[in-house]
């Protein structure tokens, strides 16, 4: 991955949605989890479930990102 | 304070009984122990389930738990924790998740046992797939606790 | 149900897994268990306790412990329940009482095992004297959980 | 026990206290709990937190007895 990159993933069903777990995205200055979901997905429709993380944290969708981040997508989680 | 995820079966009572004698050394150092085990079962939503797949966020989940119990530790008086979480594929009757508390009081056991399982439902990166006669299912969402 | 006083040490997990074994013949029946376990610990109000004796009320206490274990079944949805009461004379560290509730459902599990051990702390008719290193005193109450 | 008497039962410290922990009392017509006591410890007073059962169920002091039922008295219990 390279410096000016993040890497989104994409966990449990939203994977089976989208075909794809992991998008590498450009980099770009103010870049918010929000702008990485519609890199990831072109613009796929949010669910308002969609639960999101940066760098293994909880995230909202307007926090901003920095270079190297790891930002996932994820249904609401079922274990236990 | 002691996470641990699996991808094999576990028996929990084993596991309780073995951290325990690990970690307590003088008897009668605490008095109360508070257990929560979930199970898999073989029936969800009125369907036959045959099998399931735990799938869960790398990096994420043993994070998220740790976190969970510290925060436990921090507002109860507790001694000690064990979360085994079991990932991978299981059969009905597998033993899902282990949380055990052990304190010296009885309320602060039970109180962070159960705070700790409502997070880990309802935070925890972990996600159920099913296999019915019919196909693979996920899991869309945990029952409130 | 299983309600039981013994008066020889018995170890809580493996009375548990052999109630689970015992009662529960089709893996996956039950999705939830909840334990709670108290120990005798080695030290009361700041004084160190050597040795305990833990004494009942013959007759009264297994219908007690059986009408709280009926009443908990008619509150809520659960599967099964274990009660193990020690009785007699105890070293610290020994368990003293184990109650175990199996249910399809987690809250159920989790509120009737603390519904009857609030109960039993509070109204089972067991008594204990600690033996101290200055001599025996009666314990004179419970702490409320 | 003869059939026109109670069986009154001090248990615990009750025992240790009184230096028995058992007696059988005379039943006497309308007989309550608390006559039981009376008449068991000689009238000692009753502290408030004491407990009393009738054929092993909790009873109040005002309960009426019948000729052969025990009766107990019990400090707070300690169990569990």
């Amino acid at each position: 991955m390279s410096d000016m990159s993040v890497k989104v993933k994409l966990l449990a069903s939203l994977a089976d949605r989208f075909g794809r777990s992991e998008v590498e995205l450009q980099y770009v200055d103010g870049m918010t989890v929000r702008d990485a979901w519609d890199g990831a997905t072109h613009g796929a429709p949010l669910a308002m479930n969609t639960l999101s993380a940066v760098n293994f944290e909880y995230c909202a969708l307007p926090t901003v990102l920095k270079p190297g981040d790891e930002v996932a997508f994820f249904p609401p989680v079922t274990g236990g | 304070m002691k996470i641990l995820l699996t991808d094999r079966p576990f028996d929990p009572w084993r596991e309780i009984q073995a951290r325990q004698q690990e970690r307590f050394t003088r008897p009668g150092e605490y008095g109360a122990t508070a257990v929560f085990v979930g199970t898999m079962r073989d029936i969800n939503e009125g369907d036959t389930v045959q099998a399931m797949t735990l799938t869960h966020y790398e990096g994420m989940t043993e994070r998220h738990l740790q976190r969970i119990a510290s925060e436990a530790a921090a507002r109860w008086p507790i001694d000690d924790v064990l979360v085994i979480h079991r990932v991978g594929a299981l059969a009905p009757g597998d033993p899902i998740v282990a949380v055990a508390v052990w304190s010296a009081h009885r309320a602060a056991a039970f109180d962070a046992c159960r705070y700790i399982m409502e997070d880990l439902k309802s935070r925890a990166p972990f996600w159920k797939k099913e296999t019915l006669p019919e196909g693979e299912r996920w899991v869309e969402r945990n029952t409130p606790g």
